[in-house]
């Protein structure tokens, strides 16, 4: 266990190093901020001060020594874009897509888990093809048009939520939640429900392969042959065994909810992470990008040894080392 | 037992009695009935052992009377009578009163939730069916766990299944079966998955278990053997058909039905071949005619005397590091193969007999290069078999080959059966195609069968076939020296014969020598020149067949003897009290230095290990 | 209102597509005093004043912070913090503070406040788009405590206009504040007709009316000011009345707005305009090829070939179609009402023949092959105005392609992406607009030749150059009087047409949408200012 | 030696390696599959003759006139007199047209880079299962890696480091494809190189690459196969994303997703085909693959894993 968490950070550690070599290098052969955001009335002289007082005209080794004599103190360099240190300009927005991400994976787990189930139980059923077929939809509609259908047909055809934004906000622990309002939930609704379309029919489908799986194993005929009754078979025998992998799976695709959100957040002026990153790309805000993939980075990392330990509590079978790598 | 074998099935009303019995499975286009009009009874107090070979029928006529059936998908047909009362009339809801309560069932390989603890699961069974508390039931789950004689019961009940052995989970299973004092059990092949030893100890338990709970058995197995040792009547089956019932005693001693014949002519009796000193092929019978087949049984020559080996082993050993615990370090090895020595001479059979982890096979793939060598020499009439300085593949696979235990994975499923068998003659040889052709129909015949099945696929093949099939592409170099991994374990009774017969044959015309692996000691009993028996790695005794079989010296190797079951009712013996015991893992800690190996002669060529430093390691 | 609906069967089941809508709610009706919420297409990237002049941040600070000159809807100079002011002499201007302005905290509005605000704006550490531009050639001085004297290096006569960009903050909070204080509203305080209340970046700001305001107070005691990037959504915003007014209505929302009863639109013809940029500077122009492929002379350094691009693009068409009334088709450097606009340049009609001819005598009679570069997410509909003029000038035998890409590649490249750190393309679409409301600022930067020491030509990426025009811009640059001024860049104009320095297409039009019972009138430098909207009634 | 007649297994047979006959057979038994497969066809025929089945080269600019700009479905042209069935977008470009030609593009994009992912995640996956030890180790941790993270967010991050363009996304959607072919190659290939007849033909001397190749390779492809499908439909999806958040295909090659983007903005305005039309057409594209990619999961592997 100890040695796969110090695998794992020692992975991250790698990863994020990677990373930023790579954004930092590509940002720079892409374009300067400075002629994005140089006001046009500005000297070419102004420029190249300007340039200068970002280190700009330096070689590209030297700005990512910098960068990393910063990250030392924990100092992942400052927005150009927002005048505000990037760790706090996105930290500002991560309880907003946390918000978002974890509606949807409670979502897509709502509608995903007994719909495969039933599909699982009585695979011959009309309504089960049904479920099924529909699943491979939720697969195929790409998120983004989903989104925009929900804000043509949701807000701006019947008119019964809003098509942007947060809405009210309620600080707890000195973070914004809209959960916790009916204008905020009414806000959060509709983009977590569209991030929650692929998840669901995902698991929807993981739930029913496990079930099919599961059913004609010899203990659940063993558990059938002990007398039990047929709810007790699938609600103790069968569904545990079949909650492993979802759990696992679940877990492991809350990383991609998060990335996802990128799109629906976009879609639906989501002031989150997301939404952030994507205007930051644009406007080559270097350090955001940066501190954006490294805590993203973070994030997995954790995201995936929380599943693992997961895994370990939930399955008897594996000892935690083992499923060190996945 | 002795007593319950005389009271007559009439003397009183039967506990289940199955009448017309049909079972029937969806497929593409209406029903296909793999059970059809069986009927039998069983009385109380009685065991009925219902044999057959794979596709007989016999698990499904079981599913049918608990009501395992998934009725969209099959069809029940005639009458199953409980103790008076009709099942095939219940709702499911009674269905389910009865299972478990009044009949239970334990399937080939102890099923246990693998999510759940031993604890929970029995539990589970006494809380719901007889309205348990949890602590009562705690209570009376330790006392099963105590009955089928699992040690230290109490703590058991926290592990999860995994945690225990093979052995340990079927008695658990029987626990669980016995929770309600059940009239009935239904035991599904229950030691299939078991090694010998393991197997004897269970089996006496569910007969021990029998006289005490007063309940009637109907066991289900393929292996005659075990029929022997439990039954009290018999019903054999043969593709959905009931053959033939009878007492165990009638069906041994003066089998009707040629199927039955057939049967018993094909099973390997150890100690059938005392007095006799080479292999010898069974007197097969046709199951349809009841005659004799047209085969010379006559035995095979000794090996040429005095000739200089073939395959010389020369201390080999072979360690896999175990790793786990915080930063994965080595925390211990398996030693698989432990200082193991021997030789095979031309046209001679050495078999490596022992149980799982005895590493018996670990060998032979040492042996074939499969598996990298940590220590000692293997030379193969003069070349250098294996390890680093092991001579070119190409070189070797002309004069070494090997037919796996497994003869539905052993055949590339894409190939023609044509194709499988020129590969390596296109590889190796320079011929023409017609001269690969030519070859590959006279292996087939060799093998006994048909040239023009060079264009089917392996799937279109029964299981003898294949392993047949297999035997000839080990053939086609033709090696010297053909090493069989289990290659009949795998196969049913009748087949498992005529394959023995078929490589014994093979060997008699081409002066072939095998290295015969397997766990079944009838079997090697009549294939074997030579005998070793391995143990936890290590060779404990090796020498003539017939010296071996004699008078085994090694308490390991009598104890294999003893467990093989017997299939000879009027030989059951009794045995020795039931230690719940497991094989010993080969898992040994980091430092620890093996003894060295010392052999004492006890009889000429008759080796046997002596340890006595090192007597832990051995029961 | 009549609606025109459409049932479409899509896959996934029935969709209602409008063509025109209802509101989804009634909207709120606004009150004397109430609350305006406004959306807006770009979010405020901070809250500190002197960071990166954009038209949002603008926007913001407008409300909290005053300047020393304001600009009206029409930028004409208006009395801001200084009552008055006047030229001394050439190089010299005096301000003179108005009595009684006061910060949100009490304190009145000092000399030194001033001073303090111009030399912080040009030094805000970071600060990419900073005001140096305008305030760099300064020296301001305290002479008496309520007059300020500035002292340039040139001659200027538009040192209101510059001054007027620079937001005025106070001296005293200001030394010691950090960037984040003016974003947690401790620092941002400034002598606005609004005060601010709360700021959650991406989500929304909150003002309150500062009733000690020196100016007129505004109708709103409360200001919502939510950022609702995607068009859609902030038309949708409006209708269903989260909020009352939004700022850049979508193009393709005009029209059905304009037929919604309870939605008015405001308008603002921008100073700014979009233009195309031949490559004057290079002999041979890596994008304006033969048709094969081959090279050719830089076809646009003859006069010719330009005027034909320029007659062959329809501009009206494409500010009526592309642009569905977000664009006035432009004929010349600024729009009308801007200080220098020549009203005697006329809108040329496209002429596809007389172009091709023109084509043809200046030696390509089937053409050549060229490269239209632009950014794709700059401008409203930016890539389908490339498309439309590739289009028309295809029509006249040029073998086009065009190529948008996201403004942050362009703008590398188009200002240093060439050999040698030129500008890279040879043909492509930008835009300009200075926040001084002169046509000054477009002839220095776009059109004088480009002088990396002087800073003329800062943004003449098409490297035109031409000496006259040159002469002339200087002496304009030094000329205080007024009327011999505007003569001078009217000529000057006049002459950049006259030589097809580049093809003007549109002045953008600012579209505001509001619920019918508020009223605006549109302001021509795209800044939203809860001031300008009235509560009708 | 008689053939051995006395055996149960005789008559039955074995799941893997049904000859293609059954397997197209036991295909059409599904009549949702079918359906799929039919569309799926009809749809890449479309997208190939695209310039037969459209009047209109949407891209040749001279063809386009901004006068019959915005024209609602089944409006006249003004300038040459036909009807645009689908309508125009802003150009005037009948959309009909735009859609077979963005189908062509997504679905090239999509199948390209599927392939291209298929090849050498495949591949890499097979040599970590055949040859194991470091190897595999160091490739699975590449594996790992790729896979922790979404593909979006790679690709977003891929494109925005080297600009739009249909070869960067390709590329892009390759990089964060493979991984998924190389995992569940590996899988496989364990599974498969577990099996006795790979040693066995290891014992015939037979050389590794042609155990690689002619024994291992054709025995993992039926689950790669469903992969791939199922793979080419994300990679359309995907790629429609991107375009839409701007980092896609340029506007000179407008994929179905580009289209939908583009009609994005005069969607509220109730212009709805400029944007609904293409989307639709994507939808059913991706939801036709899918269908097949499922069929072909239940035929071709009965262990189902999503």
């Amino acid at each position: 266990m100890f040695a796969s968490i110090l695998q794992r950070v020692g992975q991250a550690v790698f990863v994020m190093f990677c990373m930023t070599i790579v954004v930092f290098i590509g940002m720079n052969l892409i374009g300067n901020p400075i002629d994005l955001l140089i006001s046009p009335n500005a000297t070419p002289v102004e420029r190249q001060r300007l340039i200068a007082e970002f280190g700009l005209d330096q070689a590209i080794w030297v700005q990512y020594w910098r960068f990393l004599v910063g990250l030392a103190h924990l100092d992942l360099g400052v927005s150009y874009i927002f005048n505000e240190p990037a760790l706090r300009v996105i930290l500002q927005r991560f309880p907003a897509t946390m918000e978002l991400a974890l509606m949807a994976t409670f979502l897509s787990v709502l509608i995903g888990v007994p719909l495969g189930l039933y599909a699982g139980l009585r695979p011959y059923s009309p309504v089960s093809r049904l479920i099924m077929t529909s699943s491979i939809l939720g697969f195929s509609l790409p998120t983004f048009w989903v989104g925009m259908m929900f804000i043509l047909l949701f807000s701006v055809q019947l008119g019964w939520l809003p098509s942007s934004g947060r809405g009210e906000t309620v600080t707890v622990f000195g973070m914004q939640w809209s959960f916790l309002t009916l204008d905020g939930l009414s806000h959060l609704l509709l983009p977590a429900l569209n991030l929650a379309l692929f998840k669901a029919s995902l698991i929807l489908r993981l739930t029913r392969a496990g079930v099919a799986e599961v059913l004609p194993q010899d203990y659940v005929r063993l558990a059938h042959a002990k007398g039990l009754s047929a709810r007790r078979v699938v609600y103790v025998h069968v569904l545990k065994n079949v909650m492993i992998p979802v759990v696992t799976v679940v877990g492991l695709e809350f990383g991609s909810v998060i990335a996802f959100s990128v799109v629906t957040e976009t879609i639906f002026a989501w002031p989150g992470m997301g939404k952030l990153i994507i205007d930051s790309i644009n406007n080559l805000d270097r350090p955001i990008i940066v501190a954006y993939l490294m805590i993203i980075v973070l994030l997995f990392v954790t995201i995936n040894l929380v599943v693992d330990i997961l895994y370990t509590v939930l399955d008897p079978r594996v000892q935690f080392s083992k499923t060190g790598k996945r | 037992m002795a007593f319950s074998a005389q009271l007559r099935p009439e003397e009183t009303q039967p506990i289940l009695s199955v009448s017309g019995l049909t079972t029937s499975f969806k497929v593409a286009r209406g029903w296909k009935p793999v059970v059809r009009n069986v009927s039998f009874d069983i009385g109380p107090r009685e065991t009925l052992a219902v044999v057959g070979e794979s596709g007989s029928g016999k698990s499904v006529t079981a599913m049918s009377i608990m009501g395992l059936l998934n009725p969209r998908t099959s069809l029940i047909e005639g009458e199953i009578r409980f103790d008076g009362t009709s099942l095939t009339r219940l709702s499911d809801a009674k269905i389910r009163r009865v299972r478990g309560s009044d009949m239970s069932m334990i399937f080939q390989d102890a099923s246990l939730n693998p999510v759940y603890t031993v604890g929970f699961q029995l539990t589970e069974v006494l809380r719901l069916k007889r309205g348990m508390s949890r602590s009562q039931a705690t209570e009376e789950a330790v006392t099963l766990l105590e009955k089928v004689r699992i040690p230290a019961a109490r703590k058991r009940l926290g592990d999860y299944p995994h945690q225990l052995s093979g052995g340990m989970r079927q008695r658990v299973a029987i626990a669980m079966a016995l929770a309600c004092k059940p009239r009935l059990l239904i035991a599904d092949e229950p030691t299939t998955a078991l090694d010998v030893t393991i197997q004897a100890q269970i089996i006496e338990l569910i007969k021990l278990l029998q006289d005490e709970e007063h309940m009637s058995v109907m066991f289900i197995t393929h292996d005659m053997g075990v029929v022997a040792e439990v039954a009290d009547r018999t019903a054999v089956m043969f593709r959905g058909d009931l053959v033939e019932t009878g007492t165990t005693q009638e069906i041994f001693a003066r089998p009707r039905e040629a199927y039955t014949k057939a049967l018993l002519a094909s099973i390997p009796r150890l100690g059938s071949m005392n007095g006799t000193d080479f292999p010898q092929p069974f007197e097969l019978i046709d199951h349809r005619t009841g005659e004799p087949v047209a085969a010379a049984a006559t035995p095979l020559p000794a090996a040429p005397a005095g000739s200089l080996s073939l395959l010389d082993v020369d201390q080999l050993s072979l360690r896999f590091d175990v790793r786990g615990g915080y930063l994965n370090r080595l925390i211990g090895r398996v030693h698989a193969v432990e200082d193991v020595s021997f030789s095979i001479a031309p046209g001679e059979t050495l078999s490596l007999v022992g149980e799982s982890g005895s590493g018996k096979s670990t060998t032979a793939r040492a042996i074939m290069g499969l598996s990298s060598m940590v220590r000692g020499d293997i030379r193969l009439g003069g070349l250098v078999a294996a390890g680093p300085k092991a001579a070119p593949r190409s070189v070797l696979c002309r004069k070494q080959q090997m037919i796996f235990q497994d003869p539905f994975a052993s055949l590339d499923p894409r190939f023609r059966v044509g194709d499988l068998l020129a590969e390596p003659l296109r590889l190796h040889l320079k011929l023409q195609e017609t001269e690969i052709e030519q070859k590959v129909v006279a292996l087939l015949r060799d093998v006994g069968l048909r040239p023009d099945m060079a264009q089917r696929f392996p799937h279109q093949f029964s299981g003898g076939q294949r392993q047949r099939i297999a035997i000839a592409r080990a053939l086609a170099l033709d090696p010297q020296l053909v090493v069989a991994d289990e290659a009949v374990s795998a196969l049913d009774v009748s087949v498992k014969a005529q394959v023995i017969n078929l490589m014994m044959e093979i060997q008699r015309e081409r002066q072939l020598s095998y290295l015969f692996i397997s766990h079944d000691m009838a079997v090697v009993e009549r294939i074997s020149h030579r005998v070793a028996v391995m143990y936890l790695g290590r060779i404990v005794e090796i020498g003539p067949r017939r010296s071996v079989f004699e008078n085994p010296s090694h308490p390991y190797t009598r104890q294999l003897m003893a467990a093989a079951p017997v299939p000879d009712p009027s030989r059951r013996q009794l045995r020795r009290g039931l230690v719940a015991d497991e094989i010993r893992s080969p898992i040994r800690p980091k430092g620890f230095a093996p003894a060295l190996t010392r052999m004492i002669e006890v009889a000429p060529d008759h080796f046997v290990l002596d340890l006595p430093d090192h007597a832990p390691e051995f029961p | 209102m009549e609606l025109d609906r459409r049932i479409f069967l899509g896959g996934m089941g029935t969709l209602l597509i409008p063509t025109a809508f209802l509101p989804a709610s009634p909207a709120f009706a606004v009150e004397l005093d109430g609350t305006l919420t406004i959306g807006m297409s770009t979010e405020s990237s901070s809250m500190d004043p002197h960071w990166h002049i954009q038209t949002a941040n603008s926007s913001v600070s407008q409300h909290i912070f005053d300047r020393i000159v304001h600009l009206d809807k029409n930028q004409i100079e208006v009395p801001g913090l200084a009552e008055s002011w006047q030229s001394i002499d050439s190089n010299t201007w005096e301000f003179t503070l108005r009595d009684g302005a006061t910060f949100h905290n009490g304190d009145p509005v000092t000399v030194e406040d001033l001073i303090f605000s111009y030399e912080r704006a040009s030094n805000v550490p970071g600060a990419i788009f900073n005001l140096r531009a305008y305030l760099g050639d300064k020296r301001f001085e305290k002479v008496g405590d309520r007059t300020l004297r500035v002292i340039t290096e040139h001659a200027n006569p538009i040192v209101p206009r510059e001054l007027a960009t620079t937001a005025i903050i106070s001296k005293r909070i200001g030394e010691t504040a950090l960037p984040e204080d003016y974003n947690s509203g401790e620092a941002c305080i400034g002598s606005g007709p609004y005060k601010f209340v709360d700021y959650v970046p991406g989500q929304v700001i909150e003002l309150e009316r500062n009733e000690e305001y020196w100016g007129e107070l505004p109708d709103w005691s409360r200001v919502v000011i939510r950022p609702i990037p995607t068009g859609g959504s902030r038309v949708a915003a409006l209708q269903s009345g989260d909020v009352n007014v939004i700022d850049t209505v979508p193009p393709s929302d005009v029209e059905h707005l304009e037929n919604d009863s309870e939605i008015d639109l405001g308008r603002g013809t921008a100073n700014r305009m979009i233009f195309l940029f031949f490559d004057h500077g290079r002999d041979v122009s890596p994008y304006a090829t033969a048709k094969d492929g081959s090279e050719i002379p830089n076809p646009f350094k003859s006069r010719l070939v330009r005027d034909a691009f320029d007659l062959a693009i329809d501009k009206k068409a494409i500010a009526a179609r592309i642009l569905s009334g977000n664009g006035a088709p432009a004929e010349q450097l600024v729009p009308a009402g801007i200080f220098g606009h020549n009203p005697d340049i006329p809108l040329r009609n496209a002429d596809t023949a007389k172009a091709k001819a023109m084509l043809e005598e200046a030696g390509y009679p089937d053409g050549f092959k060229v490269t239209l570069h632009g950014p794709n997410d700059r401008f409203i509909r930016d890539s389908s105005v490339m498309q439309a003029a590739a289009q028309m000038l295809a029509r006249i035998g040029i073998d086009i392609e065009v190529d948008a890409m996201p403004a942050n590649i362009f703008y590398k490249r188009a200002s240093s992406g060439g050999e040698g750190g030129v500008p890279e393309f040879s043909f492509f679409l930008v835009g300009y607009g200075a926040a001084t409301g002169e046509v000054s600022a477009a002839l220095r930067n776009l059109i004088h030749t480009y002088d990396a020491s002087t800073g003329f030509g800062s943004n003449n990426r098409g490297r035109y150059s031409n000496p006259e025009i040159d002469l002339l811009i200087e002496e304009g640059m030094a000329t205080l009087d007024d009327v011999r001024r505007e003569e001078i860049y009217k000529t000057c104009c006049a002459m950049t047409v006259e030589d097809v320095a580049v093809v003007p297409l549109y002045y953008p039009i600012s579209v505001w949408g509001m619920q019918s019972d508020i009223a605006f009138e549109g302001r021509s430098d795209e800044r939203t200012l809860a001031m300008d909207f009235n509560a009708a009634g | 030696m008689p053939v051995d007649l006395v055996d149960p297994f005789a008559n039955e047979a074995e799941e893997t390696a049904r000859p293609m006959r059954d397997l197209i057979r036991s295909y059409f038994r599904s009549p949702i599959g079918t359906f799929g497969l039919v569309l799926m066809v009809l749809i890449v025929l479309a997208a190939v003759f695209a310039p037969f089945l459209s009047f209109q080269n949407p891209y040749d600019l001279l063809q386009l006139d901004i006068l019959d700009g915005q024209l609602k479905p089944g409006e006249t042209s003004a300038a040459y007199g036909y009807p645009y069935m689908l309508g125009t977008d802003d150009q005037g470009r009948d959309m009909f047209s735009a859609i077979l030609y963005g189908l062509r593009i997504s679905l090239g994009v999509g199948i390209l880079s599927a392939t291209t992912a298929a090849l050498i995640g495949a591949t890499l996956g097979l040599v970590a299962a055949y040859h194991g030890g470091r190897l595999e180790s160091i490739i699975m941790r590449l594996v790992d890696f790729q896979l922790s993270f979404p593909t979006i967010l790679v690709a977003l991050m891929i494109l925005a480091v080297m600009g739009k363009g249909i070869g960067n996304v390709i590329l892009a959607l390759v990089l964060v494809e493979w991984a998924t072919f190389a995992r569940t190659a590996r899988g496989v290939g364990l599974v498969e190189s577990r099996k006795d007849y790979i040693e066995a033909s290891h014992v015939l001397g037979v050389p590794s690459w042609r155990i690689l190749l002619r024994h291992l390779l054709p025995n993992c492809i039926p689950p790669l196969i469903v992969i791939a499908t199922v793979q080419v439909a994300r990679a359309i999806s995907l790629e429609a994303t991107l375009s839409f958040l701007g980092v896609g295909v340029p506007i000179t090659e407008p994929s179905l997703g580009l289209l939908i983007s583009n009609g994005y903005q005069y969607m509220f305005s109730g212009m709805y085909w400029m944007s609904v039309f293409p989307g639709l057409a994507l939808l059913v594209t991706i939801v036709a693959i899918n269908l097949v990619g499922d069929r072909l999961r239940d035929v071709l592997n009965p262990r189902k894993d999503t």
